[in-house]
């Protein structure tokens, strides 16, 4: 049954399509999505799951279990880059184990999505709220590895500019997208959503697909770094989305999320961020070496998570 | 028509806006940005391709008098240390208008 | 009740995106829409309502009530840019003050698809040759703009181009697409429209809505520069889109339009170019400062219109 | 009635858009469409036929018929070419006369979908393997040109690298698409396409239009360079699509196609590559003048068949 | 392996076509062109993230002779007074193929 | 500060990966990289807005030691001879991090 899920997973366009942009590189066709293309996509994603979020949310309202969902959103967001740190700790420097910490700590809005539409075809839904809880994950991660870098290591020069900081973590496009959408559809409602729901809604798996195919190149493009990367690493980016993954779904049950729920609640805690908090750590720790956890994140764990994560933790 | 310095500065997307601080604050009278370059150094491959703007370069360069250049020069060798990049000197001759 | 109408108008999606932009900015995000992606948006937008319109017509047919509205549009924008023209000298030189009476002669596409989609929302709708009325409406500020210039000013070295002037005028790309789409629209009536509505009907609401996230950023944008404007030049583009707006309603109430349209033909009189004129006035009349009337445009007159214009002239 | 079919073509919205972009190039208005732009709808049409033709195919399944048609395709693709070139050889050099029948050899997806939406309007279909019939149409005459290439020249300095060649013929960007969507589309049959339809079914005459607007910009841009091409190869790029129309045709009849599929099949063997033999041309046989294969190609073939070839054709 | 001329122009966007006629007059072999081009000068910010294409530039350089660069820059001169924009020229060698 | 060569290649588009891997065996220590240049020459206009890639070229440069930038030259000419497009050498100083 365990493989009948992941056949399911699979066989569907939109990972069929993240595997035909992965074979693409890998038999060296020219075939490529070039820019502003992938941002297009990217940012109708954010805004078609912030609208419909918020409108899903406007049904529901704000309730206890919404609350529930938001804590323990922020509790992962924060714990999960302070132990990733310390197991990376055992093998690599300071900077970059703030770097992929920080990287595992966040979440991947794709990864999210790609869930969702798993959970759709097998009939189950997920709330509203779930989206809030998404934008709640993004960026805690950022600060805290900054925070643990402050700890370890004494800057003599330059200090970090917590302002930029600041900003960087908590306005970061994708954070300010799906915070003002969310909104947006709260506020607008049943008649905001019928208006916007022919693009927003309707046209979502395809886009997804579309961009699936764009993510598929930008995989393929890493995989040869993976050798760089060490057994380690390799390792780590597999593992630490089970292991969290695992924690997640027995948080979900001890607080008694629904099924659905829980499944996204896992997935979020699973999945590792490969643009916002890579951009943050380029601009704050130098140090680290971004072909280390870009392509962990982009080129492992995203994979891993689209085409056996995501069955393996609706099973567990 | 004036002889000039020409100063071109190739740097990390995330980097551009601290490196035209730095012209600003020499005192330039203006530069110009191709964004979105790509290109190979120390620091490996820059395709561009990415989702994140991780791996993107972008290129300047400004014309100044050379005493403007050797400040900008000053200012931005450490900045290239940090996060790599290239910074060239030529000379130009600036035809007034 | 009026303060009813701006709140429905401010609450729907398509006006909030717009904040959201302005919000971007302000906040200092990095949130952008590259290039060519607003190229898209708007050619789509442009595309559509061509379409839209055209096939309208084709069920309406060309009647007298066209004509007059035709005739009307016309004339307001032959009259709109001569009298901006002398209030602007009264504290302006001749050039820029061509180049904004031109700007405020011309019309904005995109204030008058919001303005036709708070429209529909109310219950109303508006005439197919509305369409054809903003297409007329966008060119001749500029040769009234250029003609005042010749004859105000002697230029020694080199006259206008009238040439150019006349293409640029005439067959700038928005005014060829509006053109094109309409005619496109009218002959291929019901059935053509049918194979079309799927992609430039059914989405329409949503494009706005992104390319309106769009405008936000861009105006956003510019709003640091309203200072330099000065308060005669910032009263003048709020002003002046209020009276051009009432001489519209009050032609369109004499000459017996119908409430939708009459509501429309006041929006297209009230709304100034961002695209078009500003093209030609930095070609033809590049003694103007654009800071002055694209920003005059972009980040005063259009936001107003987007937010508190539409309701108040639907008020009026 | 011929003439009706004639205007019955050209009076639809993708083909009026084409004459409205060529329209927009010779009265020099400044309109164009950026890149990236047309490679996201050029990109957009192939998922959409290869998607669609994949479900088409899941449903019929693999059949005699369809690998009459596969053989069929096989063989034009392979016999054209080299027809072209002995044709081609009386007026000019080797290397012209190669990639000019390399490109005739080849397809046109464009000129492919344009005929599937005419042969729709009037009420027929066509087998989704005709899409697999067109993909495999796409690279041999590649192959074929080099062969005759390399058989009639003897180069010193350096030989043909083969193995670049046959990458660039079997894995261009367009033939790889169109195999993984097909393949996609056939193996997530039902289900996948109704999640995908959408995007990629409901929008796609629209999207057509649209990318058929900027086809007429970009052909109009070479129409200058067709007095350069000469009063026999103007002829050519018009007398040999009827021709191997004629014989696609006749050979459809001879192995008994459906009315649908060998009008598809004749619309095949009649067009000729804008996109990927030009470019494995420009590659391989630098000697040969990208000005004659591309403008022939874009700017005299092209528009024939889509205004004047599909009606004939359908009419033969 | 020939000296030459390099010939370098940013100007707004809307007047490149002017500039390229130049060019042309001129008598240059060729030329190559950068689109979408950021800066700023004396004119203010050139962002190029606008609707309008009214703050944007471009770049362009040509190689050519000294005559022919001389010939340039009198005729360009005008132009760039009237609409702002940088001319530089600087020494290059021609490798020829 | 380091007196250096700076090589310029202007190249149809499809023949930028043969022009790097040109200049990865000569043996520069980076290069960067301009897609999607426009440009007039022997062959006529790349205008860069075909759907073909066919009328497009790209632009690169790289700094290196004189001996190095003669190798590149040497190499790079056949291409350019069979394919067309222009390369330049100048002088420049590189600012060392
Ligand atoms: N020798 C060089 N010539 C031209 N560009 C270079 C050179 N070395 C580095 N670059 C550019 O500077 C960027 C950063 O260099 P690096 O910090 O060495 O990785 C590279 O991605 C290139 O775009
Ligand atoms: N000193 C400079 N160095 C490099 N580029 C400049 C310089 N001054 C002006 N530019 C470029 O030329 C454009 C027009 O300059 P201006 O006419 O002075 O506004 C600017 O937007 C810049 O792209
Ligand atoms: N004299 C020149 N100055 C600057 N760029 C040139 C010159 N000649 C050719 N180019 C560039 O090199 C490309 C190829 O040149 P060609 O092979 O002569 O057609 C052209 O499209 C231009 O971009
Ligand atoms: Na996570
Ligand atoms: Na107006
Ligand atoms: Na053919």
């Amino acid at each position: 049954m365990g493989f009948d899920l992941l056949l399911q997973n699979v066989l569907n366009p939109p990972v069929l399509m993240f595997l035909l942009g992965l074979g693409a590189v890998l038999l060296k066709t020219e075939l490529e999505v070039p820019q502003p293309l992938p941002k297009l996509f990217s940012l109708y994603l954010l805004v078609a799951i912030g609208l419909h979020g918020g409108y899903e949310l406007s049904k529901s309202g704000i309730n206890l279990d919404v609350l529930k969902v938001l804590a323990l959103a922020t509790l992962m967001a924060v714990v999960v880059p302070i132990y990733a740190f310390f197991v990376l700790r055992l093998k690599l420097d300071v900077y970059n184990a703030v770097a992929i910490a920080a990287t595992y700590g966040s979440i991947s809005a794709v990864t999210f999505i790609t869930a969702g539409s798993f959970l759709n075809a097998l009939g189950y839904k997920y709330g509203g709220y779930m989206v809030a809880a998404m934008t709640l994950m993004e960026s805690p991660a950022i600060i805290i590895g900054l925070i643990l870098l402050s700890f370890f290591v004494k800057r003599n020069n330059e200090g970090i500019n917590w302002g930029e900081v600041l900003r960087e973590a908590f306005l970061n496009p994708s954070v300010y997208i799906l915070m003002g959408t969310l909104i947006i559809g709260f506020i607008t409602g049943e008649k905001g959503w019928k208006a916007m729901e022919p693009l927003f809604g309707a046209l979502f798996k395809g886009m997804l697909a579309f961009f699936l195919l764009d993510m598929g190149l930008v995989a393929g493009r890493r995989i040869s770094e993976i050798k760089k990367v060490g057994i380690f690493l390799l390792t780590f980016a597999i593992a630490l989305p089970v292991f969290n993954a695992s924690v997640g779904i027995l948080l979900a049950n001890v607080f008694g999320l629904s099924k659905g729920d829980a499944f996204m609640f896992s997935v979020l805690c699973a999945s590792a961020s490969y643009i916002a908090v890579p951009a943050a750590m380029r601009l704050s720790v130098p140090e680290a070496n971004p072909s280390l956890y870009v392509t962990m994140s982009l080129a492992i764990t995203f994979p891993f998570n689209i085409a056996v994560g995501i069955p393996l933790y609706y099973f567990l | 028509m004036k002889s000039m310095k020409k100063v071109e500065v190739v740097v990390d997307s995330v980097y551009l806006s601290r490196a035209l601080e730095i012209l600003e604050r020499s005192g330039v009278s203006g530069y110009t940005v191709i964004r979105d370059v790509l290109g190979k150094g120390e620091r490996g491959l820059m395709s561009g391709d990415e989702l994140t703007d991780v791996f993107k370069n972008s290129y300047l360069f400004t014309v100044c008098e050379e005493s403007i250049a050797l400040k900008i020069v000053e200012e931005i060798r450490p900045l290239l240390k940090k996060v790599g990049g290239v910074c060239l000197l030529s000379d130009v001759v600036w035809v007034p208008h």
